[in-house]
């Protein structure tokens, strides 16, 4: 035990408070007087390393899966899609973005790419909160509201940093925490509705009880829930409701993807209308919550940050790693305390996961291209409305399926066997719809 | 063990407990046929006298901590009092379930258990593990939480590091 | 205390033999009196109990899921398909299943349907294999030439037993050894294939050396590996090669289904002309083997009898139980030892994967009949074979995908996203098929 004792000196430092942080403080610079050594993970989200299907360097995708220009065609994204990075780059990244610069945008936007619990605040005083109020959520809630429907080029001036401590955690005691507006509604959506979550026992909990209180993740969570919880305030499917561009997460009947789907129908939702096929089309966006859900890491218990953050060791202490990146950059830590195989044999369990994802993602993307192609035929020919009307509705169900995946970011990691059954259902539906097609249209004379 | 066994074996078992609690110097038999004595020393040879310990006492020759660590050091309180309590009722537990033959196999930690165990492991990793512990009061959940399920809602060592004991 | 004397007793008795067992010991209650634990749990294979998706009650599939008629009418299986059971029951089924009494079946059948080593090597003996070479794998080759090609009715008669200790043991050691020669030649012919199999060291070793000698299971394969390579004599896909009806395995360029499709191509195999639609069609038999060598299980190194034959204690001893069966029907024993849920979580898990994989089932068995009957109509209405040639193929590729998931048993367990990749892939091809058809059907007026 000798070399364990040596190191206490060390040890004790690690939580010795420089600094007194507050509410107040926004600055992560002055957190990392007291954390120095999260600090400087934090700070290291600016590396750029590439890996077999994800890491940090923001390329553009579209050039890489021209597919996409036509799957998408009629909407931003047709215009600018790059391969995500790390949260220094958060900010800068949305604001450099021709979705944002060719287009109009609200300050909705910022709920996940700006440290804006101060903004809130600061918003909600200047919208008459009573000053005695501005640390409670209902100051987070009200500064939601108005920061949402801003146009984006005043919203963003009311931010300097990307996500930041004062984000996640609770300046007195530390303890990771959940302040954003969206995902507290989107959790209690969720909680109401009937979808089995075994992955979410307090949720499972909340449920059996006399539901007097709508669920908090703050105060009914459990640490391990949080751990993955705080994540999931940014990566997930969302839309801006109307009228108020509220951010808003449609996890009203559940997290699977037909799930999400019929609450889009129910409320009448459609992100834009196919420029080539005039389908009322969806758009999917990172939705890793919702299919690490599925996957069998989240029944097992295991955290985003489990395998994002995961503790490293720094001389005589471990700390959570906030340089949040590509597990794969760092299998030692990430992943072998749990699977005792060899880097190579864990990272190539990665590449046999991910290479089916992607044999399959090429043939939905193909297939639903197919179908594009064959509307814009049949429309050009001059098909009704009603004689399309089927077709159209099937490309947007195989388009929004195919999208689900290509959106999310793991390429089927987080839930081989549910990304694998997506695709599938994307490349029937889509087949269908080429067959609803062919009924309708001239038969080029063969035979 | 087949159905015929478990009942044979159950009712011998409930035979043994009534011979048990007429007679308390019967009970020290069992136990000393049983060897749940050995309870009183900290020898992991002491524990595989029940050869249902075999297993448990071979792995964990071959996992991390054999120089570091032997089972009570793990399993059983460090404080004195508490030591002995503990080793009254497991040595009591285990003679018992040993003879009735009705626990669940294979094996698992019960909660009361896995709570010392946890204890014990931030006993001696303390100064490594201090400041992830001391920067979260979130912490002092933990133990409350081992009731609620198993599927890691509670973040123990064990839940990344179940290997520490017994190796994969 | 009478138990604990009792079982520091046992503790000793282990293996204490009372009769002596040689290579000509064929019937298992004599060995039983050596090893009376396995006798027991191996008599215990009668058991007729049934589970979510597999189980032991052997009804009738056919009537179950009738759309199976139609994918394989014209073939012998659309006559009688039932779930399967326990070993005990391996040569009774064979004898009385409609697929032997209606049609001419070769001895060939019997390999994997009872003990046959014995039969093998009177048979050899009879064909003028010299006496004192009766004990070597020579005799077992001959005997196996000699059989395969038999009628059935004749080669029935020179068996009594269903898969016996002989087949599995050496009688000396009682080591697992293996016994027929299909899979030897079969394993043969992977170990000089290019595909990768991780999950087999000894065939990368093998591969890795200088390659004098054929690799050899019973001399190169670990002991782990042969846990899993003794059941592989039996369950995987195969076919009687002409001219000699020698049972085969089509693992020349791998194990996964791409690469056994690629086998029969180069071979020019079908299982049958299909009556509907006068497509060449393959037919794809129990590759549990195959199918587990593309999961993350057999990646880990865990073996049929792990899960199969799991390790239960007795009293003081661990044996294997020898009650081959669902392992869903002993939880404790076959998934407790590496999983520490509850067993309702564990079957949970096991469920989630199988409705999935039973969803796709569905989803490409409706686009495969979609397929057939599309082809048929187009026949009637005179399509030529030269118009239907390629939809035809269309059907093989994705009927044979299809069918591979439906033969396997484990309904997907065994690789869950190779499953779901698999049964993608049949649904893509056959609606690829529905589209080359109406290319040149007449079109049904609409509009
Ligand atoms: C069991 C480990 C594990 C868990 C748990 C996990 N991930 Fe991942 N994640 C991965 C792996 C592996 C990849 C693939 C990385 C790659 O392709 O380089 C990945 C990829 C990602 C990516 C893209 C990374 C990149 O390189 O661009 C994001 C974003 C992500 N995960 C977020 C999450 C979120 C949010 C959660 C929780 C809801 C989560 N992950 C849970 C292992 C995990
Ligand atoms: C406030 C919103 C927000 C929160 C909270 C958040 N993320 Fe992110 N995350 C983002 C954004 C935005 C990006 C993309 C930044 C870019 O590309 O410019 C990102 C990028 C990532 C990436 C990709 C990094 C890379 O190198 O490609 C990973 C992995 C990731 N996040 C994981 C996590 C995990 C794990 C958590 C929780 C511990 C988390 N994120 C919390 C918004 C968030
Ligand atoms: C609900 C949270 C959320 C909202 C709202 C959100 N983002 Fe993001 N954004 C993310 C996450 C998480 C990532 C990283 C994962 C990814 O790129 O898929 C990301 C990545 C990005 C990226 C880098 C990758 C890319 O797509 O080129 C850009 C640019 C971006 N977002 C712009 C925007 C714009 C513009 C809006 C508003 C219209 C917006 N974001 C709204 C969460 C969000
Ligand atoms: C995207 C969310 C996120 C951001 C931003 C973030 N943290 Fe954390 N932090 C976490 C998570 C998750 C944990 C693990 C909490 C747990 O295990 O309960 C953590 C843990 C910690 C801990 C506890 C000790 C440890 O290492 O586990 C400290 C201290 C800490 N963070 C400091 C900081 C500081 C300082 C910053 C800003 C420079 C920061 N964090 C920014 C998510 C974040
Ligand atoms: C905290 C523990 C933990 C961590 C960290 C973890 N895993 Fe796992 N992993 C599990 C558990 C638990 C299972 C489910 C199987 C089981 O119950 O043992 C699993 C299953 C898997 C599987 C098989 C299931 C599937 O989806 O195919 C793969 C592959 C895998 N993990 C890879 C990884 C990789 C890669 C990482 C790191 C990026 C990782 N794991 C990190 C605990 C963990
Ligand atoms: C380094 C600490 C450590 C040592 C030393 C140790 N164990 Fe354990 N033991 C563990 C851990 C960790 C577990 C698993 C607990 C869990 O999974 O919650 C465990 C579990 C067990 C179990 C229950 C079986 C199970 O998997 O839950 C038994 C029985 C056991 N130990 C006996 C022993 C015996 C006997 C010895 C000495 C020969 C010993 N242990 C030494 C840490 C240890
Ligand atoms: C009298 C025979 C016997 C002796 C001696 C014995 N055990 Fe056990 N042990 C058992 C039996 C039987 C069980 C299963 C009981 C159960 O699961 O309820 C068991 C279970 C356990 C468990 C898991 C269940 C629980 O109580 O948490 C642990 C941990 C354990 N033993 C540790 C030890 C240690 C450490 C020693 C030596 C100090 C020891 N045992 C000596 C028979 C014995
Ligand atoms: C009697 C003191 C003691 C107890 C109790 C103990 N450990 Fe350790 N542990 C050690 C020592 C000494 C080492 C050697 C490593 C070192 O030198 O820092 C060690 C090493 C380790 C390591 C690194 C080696 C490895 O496994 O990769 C881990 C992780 C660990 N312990 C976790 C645990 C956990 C979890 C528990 C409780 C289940 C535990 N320890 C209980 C003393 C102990
Ligand atoms: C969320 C997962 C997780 C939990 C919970 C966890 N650890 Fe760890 N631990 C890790 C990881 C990952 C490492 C490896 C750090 C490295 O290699 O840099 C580690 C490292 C260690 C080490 C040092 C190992 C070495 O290489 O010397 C010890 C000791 C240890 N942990 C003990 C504990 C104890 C005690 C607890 C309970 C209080 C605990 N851990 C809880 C993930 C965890
Ligand atoms: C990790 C555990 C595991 C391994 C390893 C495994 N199986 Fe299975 N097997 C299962 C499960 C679970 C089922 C599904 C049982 C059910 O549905 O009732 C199954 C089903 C089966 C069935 C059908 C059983 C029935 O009820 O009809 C057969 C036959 C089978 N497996 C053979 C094999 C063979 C041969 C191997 C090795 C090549 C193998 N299994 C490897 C777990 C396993
Ligand atoms: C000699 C051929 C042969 C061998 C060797 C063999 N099996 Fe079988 N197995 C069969 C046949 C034939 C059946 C179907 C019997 C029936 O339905 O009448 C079967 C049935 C099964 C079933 C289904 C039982 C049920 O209750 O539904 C399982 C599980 C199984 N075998 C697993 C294994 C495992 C594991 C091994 C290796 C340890 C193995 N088999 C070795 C031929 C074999
Ligand atoms: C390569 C080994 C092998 C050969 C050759 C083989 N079988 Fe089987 N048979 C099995 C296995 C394994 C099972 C259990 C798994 C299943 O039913 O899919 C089985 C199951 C069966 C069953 C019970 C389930 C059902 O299909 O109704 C029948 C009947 C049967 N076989 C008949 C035959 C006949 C007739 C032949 C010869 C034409 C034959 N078998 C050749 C291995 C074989
Ligand atoms: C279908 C194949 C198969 C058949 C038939 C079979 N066994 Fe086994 N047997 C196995 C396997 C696999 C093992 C595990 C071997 C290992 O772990 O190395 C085994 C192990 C054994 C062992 C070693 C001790 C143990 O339990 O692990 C004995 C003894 C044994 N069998 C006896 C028999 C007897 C007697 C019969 C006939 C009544 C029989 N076996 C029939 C496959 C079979
Ligand atoms: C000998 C050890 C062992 C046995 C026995 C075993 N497993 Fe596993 N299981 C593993 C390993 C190893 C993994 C891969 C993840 C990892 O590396 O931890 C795994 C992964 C899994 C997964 C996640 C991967 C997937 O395919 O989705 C499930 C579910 C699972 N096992 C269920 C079972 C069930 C059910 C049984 C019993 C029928 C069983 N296992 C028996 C070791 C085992
Ligand atoms: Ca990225
Ligand atoms: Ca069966």
């Amino acid at each position: 035990l000798q070399n364990i004792n040596t190191r206490q000196a060390e040890a004790r430092e690690t939580v010795f408070r420089v600094v007194e942080i507050t509410e107040d403080t926004v600055d992560p610079e002055v957190w990392g007087k007291n954390f120095p050594l999260q600090y400087d993970s934090y700070k290291r989200t600016v590396d750029t390393v590439r890996t077999r299907y994800g890491g940090s360097e923001s390329f553009q995708k579209l050039d890489q899966d021209p597919r996409l220009r036509i799957i998408w065609n009629g909407y931003p994204f047709a215009v600018d899609f790059r391969e995500d990075r790390g949260h220094a780059y958060m900010l800068v990244d949305q604001r450099q973005t021709e979705r944002v610069k060719q287009f109009n945008q609200p300050g909705a936007c910022l709920n996940c790419h700006a440290s804006v619990v101060d903004a809130f605040r600061k918003a909600a005083l200047k919208g008459g909160l009573p000053a005695d109020k501005v640390h409670t959520s209902e100051a987070l809630f009200e500064g939601f509201k108005i920061i949402n429907k801003m146009p984006y080029a005043e919203a963003t001036q009311l931010v300097d940093h990307p996500v930041s401590c004062l984000d996640c955690h609770d300046p007195k005691t530390m303890a990771v925490r959940i302040t954003r507006p969206a995902f507290i509604n989107g959790i209690r959506a969720l909680a109401e509705s009937k979808d089995p979550v075994p992955h979410l026992p307090s949720l499972e909990r909340w449920r059996q009880g006399n539901r007097a209180t709508p669920y908090d993740p703050n105060t009914d969570a459990s640490r391990q829930e949080l751990r993955s919880m705080v994540c999931a305030q940014c990566h997930v499917e969302y839309h801006f409701a109307k009228p108020d561009k509220t951010l808003t997460f449609p996890w009203h009947n559940g997290l699977k993807v037909e799930q999400i789907e019929q609450h889009y129908k129910e409320v009448g939702w459609k992100d834009w209308t196919h420029k080539d096929t005039g389908a009322d089309v969806l758009k999917a966006q990172h939705p890793e919550f919702e299919l690490w859900s599925q996957g069998i890491h989240a029944r097992s218990g295991v955290a985003c940050a489990d395998c994002h953050m995961p503790y490293t060791r720094v001389g005589a202490v471990k700390v959570s790693n906030h340089h949040v990146r590509s597990p794969m950059l760092g299998v030692a830590q990430a992943c072998q305390t749990c699977h005792r195989y060899s880097e190579e044999e864990i990272k190539a369990r990665v590449a046999v996961i991910q290479d089916r994802t992607k044999k399959l993602m090429d043939s939905a993307e193909d297939a639903v291209v197919g179908l594009i192609q064959a509307i814009q035929t049949a429309k050009a020919a001059g098909a009704s409305d009603e004689a399309l009307a089927r077709a159209r509705e099937l490309q947007r169900s195989s388009q929004w399926r195919m999208d689900f995946i290509n959106a999310e970011n793991s390429q089927g990691f987080h839930a081989p066997q549910e990304a694998a059954r997506i695709l599938a259902e994307a490349i029937d539906l889509a087949r269908q719809g080429q067959l609803e097609v062919v009924k309708i249209t001239p038969r080029p004379t063969s035979r | 063990m087949t159905d015929k066994n478990g009942t044979r074996w159950r009712w011998i078992g409930i035979a043994a407990v009534v011979l048990v609690g007429v007679l308390v110097g019967t009970g020290a038999y069992t136990a000393q046929r049983a060897q749940a004595l050995s309870y009183l020393s900290n020898d992991p040879k002491a524990c595989v006298n029940c050869h249902i310990m075999r297993d448990v006492y071979d792995s964990w020759q071959k996992a991390p901590h054999h120089a570091a660590a032997v089972c009570v050091d793990c399993h059983l309180p460090h404080d004195f009092v508490g030591k002995w309590l503990a080793k009254a009722e497991n040595g009591w537990n285990h003679s018992k379930a040993f003879t009735l033959q009705n626990f669940h196999e294979p094996i698992r930690i019960h909660a009361k258990n896995a709570a010392i165990l946890e204890h014990n492991c931030i006993g001696c990793h303390q100064n490594l593990i201090g400041g992830v512990l001391q920067a979260q009061t979130s912490y002092g959940q933990a133990h409350a939480e081992y009731a609620a399920d198993d599927k890691g809602a509670h973040l123990g060592c064990v839940n990344c590091h179940k290997d520490v004991g017994h190796g994969p």
